[in-house]
């Protein structure tokens, strides 16, 4: 029984050790998963608006990673909750349409944030464009390696909206410039040691390769380290203007980034999200400007997210 | 009598069942091989059998140690979460102390406190491994996240990642680590009384205990090494891909388990060698690379590798038949 | 007179790759009798029965039911002619209450198709329960019950198919005496309903108190059919063995007991046992005698540190140990457990693996494992114990109950063991094997060694053992020297006055 | 050991408490903690959220009583979901698409049963085998994409409600009162005892075994089927990792319903407390607002707690 007791108590412990709510004006945020340094930028970003605009954010990130029901059962059960306003970044940007509509039906006003759903009202959307990011920073590469040689794509999650568009403007910029060849264009999954061992494999049947287009950061490391692994030399660009891939493009190893900021995104949509609760006038949609980061501009970008000031609305949208 | 005495004099005391698998899982490597040369001629090139190698390196180490836990008849399934765990806590190390050793003692010794704990569920608290490691596997993944809260870790000191990208002799590093822990793994597996003990935990675990075995202690044992292979396992990782982030270690379980199963290792324990593992972990890697090599759409790769299990442990069960 | 046979078969032959396993045997039952069939272990008893029953096919042969030539394929054509058998090993489902298990694959169906009638299997159990006296309730899961309530459900389970054929194989191998007699009396219940009972037993004992008939299996053919007043146990044993064996194996010698080996002293555990107080010195073999249930099986397992002990103390050689199997094997004691199968062998290993299990540490103390000194040491047991295998790579589980029991104790010889605890080392082993493991225990005590016997048999530990405690529901309550060594004695303390 | 009658059929004496003293626990702590927990909207969000895990967990306790396990059962609703979308959105009937679901499950289900039974390859690879095979054949149909465009008619058999009670609960309910009388009161659910407990009995009965176990998995596909309905119907759209995973949640669901893998020794009644244990904590945790690494811990030490107190009473 003694055992018991001691169980007992541990997992008492372990439950009701969360945070209680605070006064005042709250709001849920929805991203995708725990491990993506972007999703922690983005819950970054609204937590320095939320300081700055005197409100509480809860952060709600499914514990299995990129997961829908999931996402639907933490929707369902926060519209219990009955939070001021969410901000929300759909898993998948289909599949949760039933749970931003159950949102709307229980009168929560939410802001889309990052992948834009494929339906359901939001307050507005902001994001930047995944398909001219990609174009502008795959134009970068292209013109680096001259207009001409043998090129690799990294493609993100297979079906994923973000992944798709990047892909797309890799592949329109490469029609610009047709003395360039596409060699391969694989899936690595978002991740490191996937686009590691798949980029080890193309090396193997691909004796010259000139650039590497990787729809993310963390892709853009491991195709780094592969070529590194190999003593081989090739341009690699990634998107995410992630804290790693700045250092990387300062130390050469990175030809650039683009900046899919999710720390402004973050900021900007708790920032409607707010004056929206205050009856303000929101702008229906917010487009961050697709910025390539490279050794000409990365200097603002080596603050860590955690000690930037969030950017104002009017600040965003005026440039 | 004379003669049988005689003719077993050289012979092991293993079943001649298992040297029956071995020989098909290697037929089985050869055949794949053989397809892999005639649709790809880069196939055969010895960087690309180099590659191949480094890579399986990783799915063998995890897989070797979970191979002594499913010859007792247990099962593993934290040792995903565990690599994640241990890789996160070597890489700040690594970072906060810039010592690559104190990193590496970190990771392995993560890994092995972990694979304790565990060992500690199943034995004395006497939670079924499959569940006991589930739960684990949860903790872990949890603390992970907490520790890590999204950041990623990386860059670290060129000395360390010799380990994993490094080459000597023209052979990469990881492929030494593989074939060291090749060697140690089947050496204590059929070399040691450890060894013989854990193979007579699977086979019957009242009659080792009725026979003087220390049944609670070698599993305790045996979940620790699982644990300290898969803390290796993440060191490894580091040193490929220079950084940590809380997913590193999703989705290596089942290919671990995977491994194993393509190696020969039978679920109900007792049965089984560290060499199969390595095969198995081979098989699996071979079919990533031809795949990729070949260009097959991806999709078909959960596919295909799970076709391959089920063949190599088909081929198995025919085998026993065959040898008895 | 001439008395139609219920059942008969006729020339039945039957072989497996290598080996006769039937050579023209002929076999008949009549309603209402006790047919022992005897042999020993490979003679072809289970295969003529598994025959009967439609597990196995005959190569030759014919059957006769009621001088009707039949023929039997499967088990569901014997069933047809109400042949029913109690296997040794029960095939009963422990998480089904007993209805369920008595009627399993002959459930009454309800109403609603593939739906059970479970009142009508209940009413229906309870009544055939009541039918053989088995006063339990239907409904209570079979995990929960005793072997010998199980055989009694095994029993039931029969008679419900209406069996008018009834095969036990070795049925009281695992019951007290009590729970024997309960068996006999229903079996004598049975005579007079008019079914026919075919007994395999191993006990002479039970073979002269029971059977109306005896037939006698040796390699495969059928040696000889009598009856008990025309024979003798001694001839029976010679004719199941093919040679005269003394059935009550006498000890040439004994050696003086030497010093004190085991002392035991006010030993409780919660697996059933309190205050047991015994010494064992070198060179003598104790017995530990009593009912099954008795706790004798608890009391070894606690002394050799396989179960908790509450109080009281265990010395080895003076010094103290219990609560590990590990340091027991160590300082040299021995288990040769009830239960060769499931706790004795490794089964599925070889019996070179098996034989070097317990002899690890000592045989190779560095911690490494040589192939090549464990074949030898595993040979040299091999040849001392005469331990009949092909190769040492041979599963275990081929061997025959005899030389499976002489791998277990092959097991600690490596171990250099000198106290060994033998559970029923007899149990299911043939009378010429059993004459071999005493000759074993034997040889152990003039080596020096000291023998803890536990054994059902009061017999076997009459004529082998030096001395003996009796013990009765967890407690000591007697213990007979040499000479006061009788089975009187042993019964009278042993069962409750 | 009570013996009183039927219940100790029902029941392994063992394991009654360790789930309902957590559930209980939990229940009583969050409904102190947290006010929104214990209202009824709730309590019915919390219920619908825990039926497609249970139509889960309802096979997979009858296949864990057969000394099996079914690893591919989440990657099979996945591949039964997609092809119910693309089904509906071709044909655009509703029951063609349902039947094609409960197609797919069936094939899945028969081949488990088959490989399993007749070539005699361990449950627990075969079923890793068809999950990755199930898994492929979902990305294959769907490039990665979620197959949306599916006719309100399916989302109503989620978001409905009967007399105030959601459709999703009703069909759970009927599915659990199926589940129970097939293994309590039929043939067939007396022969699943049998065959985790003694193969050989069924045996001598005559019965055969393949069949039986053929049988039990292919119950666990057409289960998976269902599942697949409700999950099309909740995500309004058919998605290649909607169900990855759940397998193991499912089993440990069943694990801390205190069913165990050996002899046959299943209770299913834990199942659904153990179903809805893991429902309230996750939906007691977010109520609570606590971070999702915590929620993450707090599910394995659910899973191992449940599983200790079991091993706790099962020690006297």
């Amino acid at each position: 029984m003694k055992y018991l007791a001691i169980s007992v108590t541990a997992v008492l412990t372990a439950l009701f050790s969360g945070p209680a709510f605070a006064d005042g004006e709250t709001i849920a945020v929805f991203t995708k998963n725990q491990t993506n340094p972007y999703f922690q930028a983005v819950r970054v970003g609204t937590e320095t608006a939320a300081k700055a605009l005197g409100v509480k954010v809860i952060q709600y990130v499914p514990t299995k990673p990129d997961s829908i029901p999931e996402q639907l059962s933490q929707v369902e059960d926060v519209i219990v909750k009955k939070p001021n306003a969410i901000v929300f970044i759909p898993v998948d940007y289909k599949a949760l349409v039933p749970a931003v509509e159950k949102i709307n039906a229980a009168g929560i006003p939410v802001t889309n944030i990052t992948d834009r759903s494929a339906g359901g009202n939001f307050v507005a959307f902001v994001g930047a464009d995944d398909y001219s990011i990609g174009l502008s920073v795959a134009r970068r590469l292209l013109k680096a390696i001259g207009g001409k040689g043998n090129v690799i794509i990294l493609e993100g999650v297979k079906g994923s909206l973000t992944s798709t568009n990047r892909v797309r403007g890799f592949n329109d910029a490469m029609k610009e410039n047709p003395d360039v060849k596409l060699l391969a264009s694989q899936p690595a999954n978002f991740q490191r040691l996937n686009a590691l061992q798949v980029m080890e494999n193309l090396m193997q049947s691909f004796p010259s390769i000139d650039g590497v287009l990787a729809a993310n950061d963390p892709m853009a490391v491991g195709a780094i380290e592969a070529l590194e692994g190999a003593n081989r030399k090739a341009l690699v660009i990634g998107i995410n203007g992630s804290k790693e891939a700045v250092e990387l493009i300062k130390s050469g190893k990175l030809l650039a980034s683009g900046d899919f900021n999710g720390f402004i995104q973050g900021c900007i949509g708790t920032e409607i999200a707010v004056r929206n609760l205050h009856k303000q006038p929101t702008p229906k949609e917010v487009m961050l400007k697709p910025i390539v980061i490279d050794k000409t501009n990365f200097t603002p970008y080596e603050m860590p997210v955690e000690q930037r000031a969030c950017p104002t609305l009017e600040q965003i949208v005026s440039n | 009598m004379n003669t049988a005495a005689r003719t077993d004099v050289r012979s092991r005391f293993t079943l001649s069942r298992d040297v029956m698998q071995a020989f098909y899982r290697l037929l089985g490597v050869v055949l794949l091989c053989a397809m892999l040369a005639t649709l790809s001629d880069v196939f055969l090139t010895t960087n690309n059998i180099l590659n191949v190698l480094r890579q399986s390196a990783l799915l063998f180490l995890m897989a070797s140690g979970l191979t002594l836990v499913i010859l007792t008849a247990g099962l593993d399934l934290s040792i995903g979460a565990n690599v994640a765990l241990s890789a996160c806590l070597a890489a700040s190390v690594i970072k906060i102390t810039g010592s690559p050793l104190l990193g590496m003692a970190t990771g392995i010794g993560c890994g092995a406190v972990i694979g304790l704990a565990n060992g500690i569920l199943v034995t004395a608290l006497r939670i079924p491994s499959f569940i006991a490691t589930y739960g684990m596997m949860w903790m872990l993944t949890g603390v992970t996240y907490y520790y890590m809260a999204g950041e990623t870790i990386h860059g670290f000191p060129p000395e360390f990642r010799q380990l994993g990208s490094g080459y000597l002799l023209g052979v990469p590093m990881p492929v030494y680590v593989m074939v060291l822990f090749l060697l140690i793994g089947g050496l204590f597996a059929q070399r040691t009384v450890w060894g013989q003990q854990i193979y007579a935990i699977g086979a019957n675990p009242v009659t080792a205990r009725l026979s003087g075995v220390p049944v609670e202690r070698r599993l305790v044992l045996v979940y620790a090494v699982s644990g300290a292979m898969a803390g290796l396992a993440s060191l490894i990782i580091l040193a490929r891909i220079n950084s940590a982030q809380g997913d590193i270690g999703e989705d290596l379980t089942l290919p671990a388990i995977a491994a194993v199963l393509v190696g020969g290792t039978s679920l109900f324990g007792g049965s089984g060698t560290v060499a199969g593992t390595l095969i198995g972990a081979l098989i699996l890697t071979l079919v990533l690379n031809g795949m990729n090599l070949l260009q097959i759409n991806s999709s078909w790769q959960p596919l295909v590798t799970g076709v391959i299990v089920l063949l190599a442990v088909w081929i198995d069960t025919r085998a026993r038949r065959i040898g008895e | 007179m001439t008395v139609v046979p219920l059942f008969e078969l006729r020339g039945i032959s039957k072989e497996f790759p290598g080996v006769k396993a039937l050579d023209d045997v002929s076999f008949e039952i009549r309603a209402g009798e006790v047919h022992m069939l005897v042999g020993e272990n490979g003679a072809g008893k289970s295969t003529l029965m598994k025959i009967l029953c439609g597990a196995y096919r005959a190569d030759r042969g014919s059957f006769f039911n009621n001088g009707e030539p039949v023929t039997i394929h499967d088990s569901t054509a014997a069933r047809k002619f109400g042949i029913a058998v109690i296997f040794q090993d029960f095939t009963l489902v422990p998480y089904l209450d007993i209805a369920q298990n008595i009627f399993l694959g002959r459930e009454f169906s309800s109403r609603l198709p593939g739906f059970i009638d479970r009142r009508r299997i209940h009413a229906e159990a309870k009544r055939v329960l009541d039918m053989i006296g088995f006063d339990i309730d239907p409904r209570m899961p079979v995990h929960g019950l005793g072997v010998a309530q199980q055989q009694m459900v095994e029993i039931a389970k029969a008679l419900s198919q209406d069996a008018r054929i009834l095969v036990m194989d070795e049925p009281t191998a695992a019951l007290s005496d009590r729970e024997t007699e309960l068996l006999f009396a229903m079996i004598a219940r049975l005579k007079k309903n008019g079914v026919a009972i075919i007994y395999i037993s191993h006990r002479l004992s039970e073979v002269f108190a029971l059977g109306d008939r005896i037939t006698v299996l040796r390699d495969g053919r059928n040696i000889a059919s009598l009856l008990p007043a025309e024979t003798t146990p001694d001839q029976l044993v010679t004719l199941m063995v093919g040679r005269p064996v003394d059935t009550t194996y006498t000890r040439p010698s004994r050696p003086t007991p030497g010093a004190v080996v085991l002392d035991v002293k006010n030993l409780s555990g919660p697996s059933g046992f309190s205050d047991i107080n015994l010494t064992v010195r070198a060179g003598e073999i104790v017995g530990l005698s009593g009912l099954v249930g008795s706790g004798r099986t608890e009391v070894a397992r606690a002394i050799f540190g396989a179960d908790r002990v509450t109080a009281g103390e265990i010395r080895l050689f003076g010094e103290p140990i219990g609560g590990s199997t590990e340091i027991s094997a160590l300082r040299g004691m021995a288990l040769i457990p009830e239960n060769r199968k499931t706790q004795g062998l490794a089964l599925a290993r070889s019996v070179g693996d098996n034989i070097v299990l317990a002899g690890l540490r000592k045989l190779f103390p560095s911690g490494f494992f040589f192939p090549g000194r464990a074949m030898k040491a595993a040979r040299a047991i091999i040849e001392k114990l005469r331990i009949a295998t092909p190769t040492l790579r041979r599963p275990v589980a081929t061997l025959s109950g005899g030389n499976q029991q002489k791998v277990v104790v092959g097991k600690w010889l490596n171990a250099d063991a000198r106290f060994y605890i033998f559970d029923e080392p007899t149990r299911g082993i043939d009378v010429g094997a059993k004459a071999e493991i005493f000759r074993l225990l034997d040889g152990l005590v003039h080596n020096g060694a000291a023998i803890l016997m536990i054994s059902s048999e009061q017999i076997e530990i009459v004529h082998i053992c030096d001395r003996a405690y009796v013990m009765r529901s967890g407690r000591i309550v007697g213990e007979l020297a040499h000479h006061e060594l009788t089975e009187a004695n042993i019964v009278r303390l042993g069962i409750h006055q | 050991m009570s013996t009183r009658g039927f219940s100790l059929a029902v029941l392994p004496v063992a394991r009654v408490p360790g789930v309902a003293i957590v559930l209980v626990v939990l229940c009583a702590g969050f409904g102190v903690t947290s006010p929104g927990f214990a209202t009824p909207a709730n309590i019915a969000n919390i219920l619908t959220q825990s039926t497609i895990l249970l139509l889960l967990a309802l096979p997979m306790t009858v296949i864990i009583m057969t000394e099996g396990l079914d690893l591919s059962i989440g990657a099979v609703l996945t591949f039964a979901s997609i092809v119910l979308a693309v089904t509906v959105i071709a044909t655009g009937s509703p029951t063609l698409a349902f039947l094609a679901a409960l197609g797919v499950g069936l094939c899945f289900g028969l081949g488990n049963g088959v490989l399993i039974a007749v070539f005699d390859i361990p449950p627990f690879i075969t079923t890793l085998g068809t999950l990755g095979i199930a898994q492929g054949l979902s990305l294959l149909v769907t490039d990665g994409q979620s197959v949306v465009g599916i006719p309100r008619s399916i989302e109503q058999i989620y978001s409905g409600t009967a007399a105030g009670i959601p459709f999703p609960i009703i069909i759970a309910a009927l599915a659990y009162f199926i589940t129970h009388a097939l293994l309590y009161h039929t043939r067939f659910g007396t022969y699943v005892f049998a065959l985790g407990g003694n193969r050989e009995a069924l045996r001598v009965a005559g019965i055969s075994v393949r069949g039986m176990l053929i049988r039990v998995y292919v119950f666990g596909g057409l289960m998976a089927g269902f599942a697949a309905l409700l999950m099309t119907a909740r995500l309004n759209s058919a998605h290649p990792t909607a169900g990855i995973g759940m397998e193991f949640d499912a089993i440990a669901a069943v694990a801390v319903g205190g069913t165990s893998f050996e002899r046959g020794n299943g209770w299913l009644l834990g199942t659904l407390l153990g179903v809805i244990a893991v429902g309230v904590l996750r939906n007691g945790l977010n109520l609570l607002a606590v971070p999702s690494s915590v929620q993450v811990a707090c599910i394995g030490a659910l899973v191992i707690v449940a599983l200790f107190i079991d091993g706790m009473r099962a020690e006297r």
